[in-house]
Order: C-alpha cells, then sequence, then structure tokens
C-alpha cells in the first residue's frame, strides 16, 4: 500500500490544485451577489432626507456616521459637521472598513448631489458593508432645505415647528463649524485607521 | 517522581512527521480563525522577561522606551495573549508526553560530548535564537510558519534565513550531534 | 490498510465543501475596485449632447429607460426600450443585453439611479455600457428632446451653493 | 464570520483562555511530531532526519490550503488575519542569527517549551538562555532600533511580488514542497543515523 508521505502529498497536491478552481476570496467573502443587489437597490430604506440628517446632527446621534465622499477641497471648503471625508475614489481602502463595515455607527455617505454618494453606496453595499445611507440631494439640497428655508404662511403647526428649529439649530451649529480657519478642520480630516490598531499577532 | 512512575507506561513511537504537520496545520489553522492570529513563542518568553524586569526595577522600565512601550496604559505584559499560549504548549507538551510515555528528566546529547558542554551550546542557542527572533520580529512559529501560513514575504525570507544559516553552520558545531 | 481508508474519508467531504463553495459565487466578473478604476475615468455618464453626436456617428445605439413599465407608458425618450428596474432577475439581465451589438446607454428619473444600474451591470460584466446624464428633470427632457441638445442640463454634482462664513453669525 | 475573537472587542478572559487553548494543541502538535527531541531536530542539518521540514511544511500547507477554502466560503476574513510586516533586513539578519542558534542549541524556542514540558533539561537551559537573549535584546534595542525599522515594505505577500494568485502559488509551494519530501527520504537514507533516531 501506499506510504503515509505519499497519501499526505497526494492529498495536499489535491486539494491545493482544486482551490484554484475556487473564486477570489476577496470577492467573495460576505459580498452580495446580483440578486442581493437587486433587491437592496430597489428598497427605499436607502436614503435620508436632509431633514433627518439636520436633527441627527443637531441632536448629536451616535448611531451614524457621516462620510463626505467629495475630493478634500470640497470638503475643506464645506461641510456637514461631524463628517469625516472619504473621497469616492478611495472608499475601498481597506484603512477605512473599520468605518465602513461597524455593525453600530451606519455610514450615511453625501456628496453635491445623488450621483457619487450613489457610487458610493453601490461600491460598499456590494462589498458587503450593508446598512448604510445616501443622504438624498446632497449638499445641494442639504442648502435649499436646511440653510436657506424660510416658513411662509400664516399658522405654524407644531410639526413645521419643530422642523424649522431643527434647521435653525443646524444652520447655525453648520455655519460655525465651516467658519473655523482651514488649519482647525484639518483636524477632522485626519481619519484614524480604525482597524489596523486591532489587528495583533507574530511575536511583537 | 512522576516521571518515575509513567517511565512504567509503555514508550510509543512519534507520530508520523506527515500527519504531526496535518495536525499542527490545523492547529494554526484554528488559532486563524478563533483569534486572527498565528502561533508564536519567542514573543511569550518576551513578555515574561519584560514582567520580570519590570517587577525587578521600575525605575528601569520607566527609563527605557522598549521595556515602557509594554507597560503603556496600565498594561500588564504577563497578561499577553502569547504568554497564555506559551502555558497552554506547556500543558499541551504534558499531555502528549504522558499519553506517549514520555515524560523523564534528561539531557539529551550525543554521547560524545559532556553534560556541561551540551548545556552550554543549549544556552547560548537559546541566547542566539531568542535574540535573533526578537529581530525579525518572530521565530520559526511566529515569523516563519505563521508568516508562510498566510504567505507573507516576510515569512518565507525568515524561514529561508533560518534554515540556510542553520545548514551554513552545521559544519562547525559537527561535533556536538553526531 | 485503515489509515488510507481513514485518509480517503476525509477527503471525501473536503471535495464536496469544495463544490459546494463554488456555484452562485461567480456573479460579478469586476470588483469594486475594478469598478471604482472605471467611475474614476469619469467616461461612463455622458451628456445629451454627445449621446446625439453618438447617436449621428452610430444609428443603433440604444437607449435603455429602466423606470416602471407606467413610467415608460407615461413618456419617455425617443426610440428608447423599457428595462423596468424594480423586477428585474439575473437571467433577464443577461438575456435583455445578450445579442445587443451596439452601445446601450441607460437612463432613468434621475441620473444616479441609472448610474446604480450601470454600476452593477458592468460588474456583472455587460460591455459598451453609458449613462445618460438626464439631471433632475427627466419630464423636460422628453419634453423638448428635440430642442435641448445645445442647453446644458443640470448636473447633479455641480455646487449650486456658496458658503459664507462672514454671515456666520447673523441669525 | 472568523476571526471570531478581534483582540479590542472580546473580554480579556476568553481571549486568553483561547491562547491557552491553542498553545495546548500546538504544544501537543509539536510534542506528539518528536520536536521535543534536540537530536531529532538537529538532524535536520546533518540529513539524518528530516522531521523538523516534513512537520513544517506539511503545517504551513494544511494552514494555507484551510485558510483558503475558508475565506472562499465567506467563513474567514483574510483581512482581519495578522500578516507579518516584511523588514528586509531584519528579517535576513535576525534568521541568520535564529539558524546559529538553532545548530548551536538543537532546538526554537516553541520546541523548547514542549520539550521543557516532557522534562528535558536540556530545553530548560535553552529557554533560560532565551530569556536572557531577549533581555539582551531589551538593552541593547536602542543601539540597534534604527536597523530594525529599516528597510519596511509593509506585509507584503510573496504570491503577489511574483505575480501569481494566492492559489496558483500555493499549489506551486505544495509541489515544490513535496518534492522536497521525496528528496528528504532519499537523504534520510544516505545519512541514516538509527541510533539516534530510534526512541528517546
Amino acid at each position: 500500500m501506499f506510504s503515509i508521505r505519499f497519501q499526505v502529498s497526494a492529498i495536499l497536491v489535491l486539494l491545493s490544485g482544486l482551490i484554484i478552481l475556487l473564486p477570489d476570496a476577496r470577492q467573495s467573502s460576505g459580498e452580495l451577489n446580483v440578486p442581493g443587489m437587486l433587491e437592496v437597490m430597489n428598497e427605499s430604506g436607502q436614503f435620508l432626507t436632509v431633514d433627518q440628517v439636520a436633527r441627527m446632527v443637531v441632536y448629536e446621534d451616535t448611531s451614524i456616521l457621516l462620510v463626505d465622499v467629495r475630493d478634500t477641497e470640497a470638503y475643506r471648503a464645506v461641510h456637514i459637521p461631524g463628517a469625516i471625508n472619504l473621497p469616492v475614489s478611495d472608499i475601498l481602502n481597506p484603512d477605512w472598513s473599520g468605518y465602513l463595515d461597524d455593525p453600530v455607527v451606519r455610514p450615511v455617505f453625501y456628496s453635491n448631489g445623488n450621483t457619487m454618494a450613489g457610487e458610493a453606496w453601490m461600491i460598499c453595499t456590494q462589498k458587503g458593508y450593508t446598512g448604510s445611507y445616501i443622504m438624498k440631494g446632497g449638499m445641494n439640497e442639504w442648502y435649499r432645505e436646511v440653510m436657506e428655508s424660510t416658513f411662509e404662511g400664516e399658522r405654524i403647526t407644531a410639526a413645521d415647528n419643530a422642523t424649522f428649529e431643527v434647521r435653525y439649530r443646524a444652520r447655525k451649529f453648520f455655519n460655525r463649524m465651516n467658519s473655523t480657519p482651514d488649519s482647525l478642520k484639518t483636524a477632522f480630516l485626519e481619519v484614524k485607521r480604525k482597524k489596523e490598531d486591532d489587528l495583533v499577532g507574530g511575536c511583537e | 517522581m512522576i516521571s518515575i512512575h509513567l517511565e512504567i507506561m509503555r514508550r510509543k513511537p512519534y507520530m508520523n512527521p506527515y500527519l504531526a504537520g496535518v495536525l499542527l496545520g490545523l492547529v494554526l489553522l484554528g488559532a486563524m480563525v478563533i483569534s486572527g492570529r498565528g502561533l508564536g513563542a519567542s514573543g511569550g518568553i518576551k513578555y515574561c522577561v519584560v514582567s520580570i524586569v519590570g517587577a525587578v526595577s521600575q525605575e528601569h522600565v520607566a527609563g527605557a522606551d522598549y521595556y515602557s512601550k509594554y507597560y503603556q496604559g496600565g498594561k500588564k505584559p504577563i497578561n499577553n495573549w502569547l504568554v497564555f499560549q506559551i502555558l497552554g504548549m506547556v500543558v499541551g507538551g504534558f499531555i502528549s508526553g504522558a499519553v506517549s510515555g514520555r515524560l523523564t528528566w534528561k539531557i539529551e546529547k550525543s554521547p560524545k560530548i559532556s553534560k556541561p558542554r551540551r548545556l552550554i551550546l543549549a544556552f547560548l542557542g537559546g541566547v542566539f535564537f531568542v535574540y535573533g527572533g526578537q529581530m525579525a520580529r518572530g521565530c520559526t512559529s511566529g515569523a516563519a510558519l505563521s508568516g508562510m501560513a498566510v504567505l507573507t514575504t516576510a515569512g518565507f525570507v525568515t524561514m529561508i534565513a533560518i534554515f540556510g544559516s542553520g545548514f551554513l553552520f552545521a559544519w562547525f558545531f559537527r561535533k556536538n550531534w553526531i | 490498510m485503515m489509515k488510507n481508508y481513514l485518509f480517503l474519508l476525509l477527503l471525501v467531504p473536503l471535495v464536496i465543501l469544495i463544490i459546494l463553495a463554488l456555484p452562485g459565487k461567480r456573479s460579478f466578473r469586476f470588483s469594486g475596485e475594478a469598478i471604482l478604476e472605471q467611475i474614476g475615468q469619469n467616461t461612463h455618464i455622458i451628456s445629451v449632447h454627445k449621446f446625439k453626436e453618438f447617436k449621428a456617428g452610430e444609428p443603433g445605439i440604444q437607449l435603455v429607460d429602466l423606470r416602471s413599465v407606467n413610467e415608460f407608458a407615461n413618456g419617455h425618450l425617443p426610440e428608447a426600450v423599457n428595462m423596468p428596474a424594480e423586477s428585474l432577475g439575473t437571467g433577464e439581465i443577461y438575456r435583455f443585453f445578450k445579442g445587443m451589438e451596439s452601445d446601450r446607454v441607460l437612463y432613468s428619473g434621475e441620473t444616479y439611479q441609472a448610474e446604480k444600474y450601470w454600476i452593477l451591470f458592468r460588474q456583472m460584466g455587460i460591455e459598451n455600457l453609458y449613462v445618460l446624464e438626464t439631471g433632475y428633470a427627466l419630464d423636460s427632457l422628453i419634453m423638448n428632446w428635440d430642442s435641448e441638445s445645445s442647453r446644458r442640463i443640470l448636473v447633479d454634482e455641480d455646487p449650486s451653493f456658496t458658503f459664507q462664513p462672514d454671515t456666520a453669525f447673523n441669525y | 464570520m472568523a476571526p471570531i475573537l478581534t483582540s479590542s472587542e472580546t473580554v480579556q478572559f476568553i481571549n486568553l483562555l483561547s491562547a491557552f487553548l491553542v498553545g495546548t494543541g500546538f504544544g501537543f502538535a509539536l510534542e506528539q511530531g518528536g520536536f521535543s527531541s534536540s537530536r531529532k531536530l538537529a538532524g535536520m542539518f546533518y540529513g539524518y532526519d528530516a522531521t523538523v521540514l516534513k512537520v513544517f511544511f506539511t503545517a504551513a500547507i494544511v494552514a494555507m490550503i484551510g485558510s483558503r477554502i475558508l475565506s472562499s466560503m465567506g467563513l474567514l476574513d483574510m483581512d482581519l488575519v495578522f500578516h507579518n510586516q516584511y523588514y528586509i533586513g531584519p528579517a535576513i539578519v535576525g534568521g541568520g542569527i535564529m539558524g546559529v542558534g538553532f545548530v548551536m542549541g538543537g532546538f526554537c524556542p516553541g520546541t523548547g517549551i514542549s520539550a521543557a514540558a516532557i522534562g528535558k533539561i536540556d530545553a530548560f537551559v535553552f529557554l533560560g538562555g532565551g530569556a536572557v537573549g531577549a533581555f539582551l535584546f531589551a538593552e541593547t534595542y536602542p543601539l540597534i532600533q534604527e536597523f530594525l525599522v529599516s528597510g519596511n515594505r509593509g506585509p507584503v505577500k510573496l504570491s503577489e511580488s511574483l505575480g501569481l494568485s494566492d492559489t496558483e502559488f500555493i499549489f506551486l509551494v505544495t509541489v515544490i514542497a513535496v518534492g522536497m519530501f521525496w528528496l528528504a527520504e532519499q537523504t534520510e537514507k544516505k545519512f541514516a543515523r538509527p541510533d539516534i533516531t530510534k526512541e528517546y
């Protein structure tokens, strides 16, 4: 009969040959496939309105993380308070996956409009970072609704009153934040590499 | 006393090396799955030494960058993953020795050399090995084996360096072994 | 002797595991990284003006309307075909694009909606695919399609705001 | 999805318990493989016993293949598994020093621990030397600090440097290892020392 060396060798060669047929690990771990994507893409729950975001900003909601996917210059010029800057071209950098794949804190992508935020949402969702949002309308909508809208009418309802209260406070917060000198803003730009710190091992 | 008692047990031969390799590979895979780390031994020795130095002289630890990083934020170096892993290794080795009847107090050496010579060489070997292991950020298990398992260049380079230099220097120490 | 059979027995479940792992995993041809690179080249979104140039050069170019059947029936761009996005299946997508040799241009109610499906289809490996930049105002685009060529449609990502730090505390 | 315990989120007790269990398996496997015998280990360098090579490569390949299968099935996230940083100079010089230590002492730290566990006195002395080595390293750290951080290439993978996919690379390593196993057994026959390789 065959020796153990022969058996172990044969099995190892066979298995290592077979795993060549396996799909790339990086692509399949936790990722969504076509039916999965089609399902989540048609859900309306992926959007937050600017008023919802304004409320979260004003009440310092820690269950979301605003992610500005525009380029760094645009972010530096003006951004929503509390947002971090992960340009969409760099969104898959593994350094950021700690932010995007957080089971508790859900990212809210925004850009000037919907396009870039939508790109970030698509790419991240397909990667398996599910549960992220898009701020519908982006910064343009934010300006239109939160920054520049005024109440026009005879009597203000309680709901409207609450909305405008939040908008007013978000406005103040936003203006104060974006009026700070650039040197202070860059402090927020230095996003920490969240996951790298957790990786320990070897004999170090 | 224990050793003498167990001496009576029938000695079993070593496991076939390939099957032992499969077992070790599964343990390594288990370590990756459970904690995302590989295996490591020299690191555990280092943490023990750092703890001892810390217990003997607090000032020395505070004064040196190397030691103080292990005490940052009130950490205790003895409560390290690697330390507990080598504790487990002692237990695992003992169990294996017990079931195979290999528990004895003895100095294993070539009959051509004296006991002190063997012990001195073992001591020096230990000094060299752990020193080099710290330099390369891991020993045979921590850098070479675990590194190779995750296909890192560091793992393969360290492995080649260890065995390459071993073969190179083997000639000088041949009298001690054969 | 026993050990030989033991090893064979070990081998069988492993092979089964591998075979089980195979299907269903190859649904995407391109990784997210590859798609991000293509997005970065910024050639996939074409303006109405550019589309009309394409159309002049390549008459077979096909517009694909991703809105629902009802919306499509109420009005759509000329010569567009409907592919209602809300009720798509994997096989349908492949069948739809199969045998279509010319370039395909996707559009939907807004640019970003079409672009999402562009990302999905590209990841599935469908080639020659573009997105029509329709801005926010698809209805007016449908109405004024022939005269629309010169006017530039409001682009989603262009900032329509200016921030004045001076006004910070004037509330 | 595995890894189950990541250091920042787990209670320390469970983390350390897992370390203990992993260590138990490690020590057991090493001892069973015959790594508790220094003369068996040193046989690697004199051709009469290639146990080290056999166990070492079989283990590495089993772990490679296993981790690859698990990650393909979405059960193990390899991004969360520790990958060694590659420092060119320190890895080569450190490896060279370790080689000298290996052929002098006849153990490496892991095997030394498993040998000490079954009562080999030379292994205790080896570990004592190891502790001194660690102490010396700590004391000479300021002198060699610059060298230690030089030539960092990050956690690079050899498969990527060679331009192969991970699986092709694993296949290549396996084929080479199988060739080495065959060669090793031929060498063992040629340099056979039954007086040493018999049981200890």
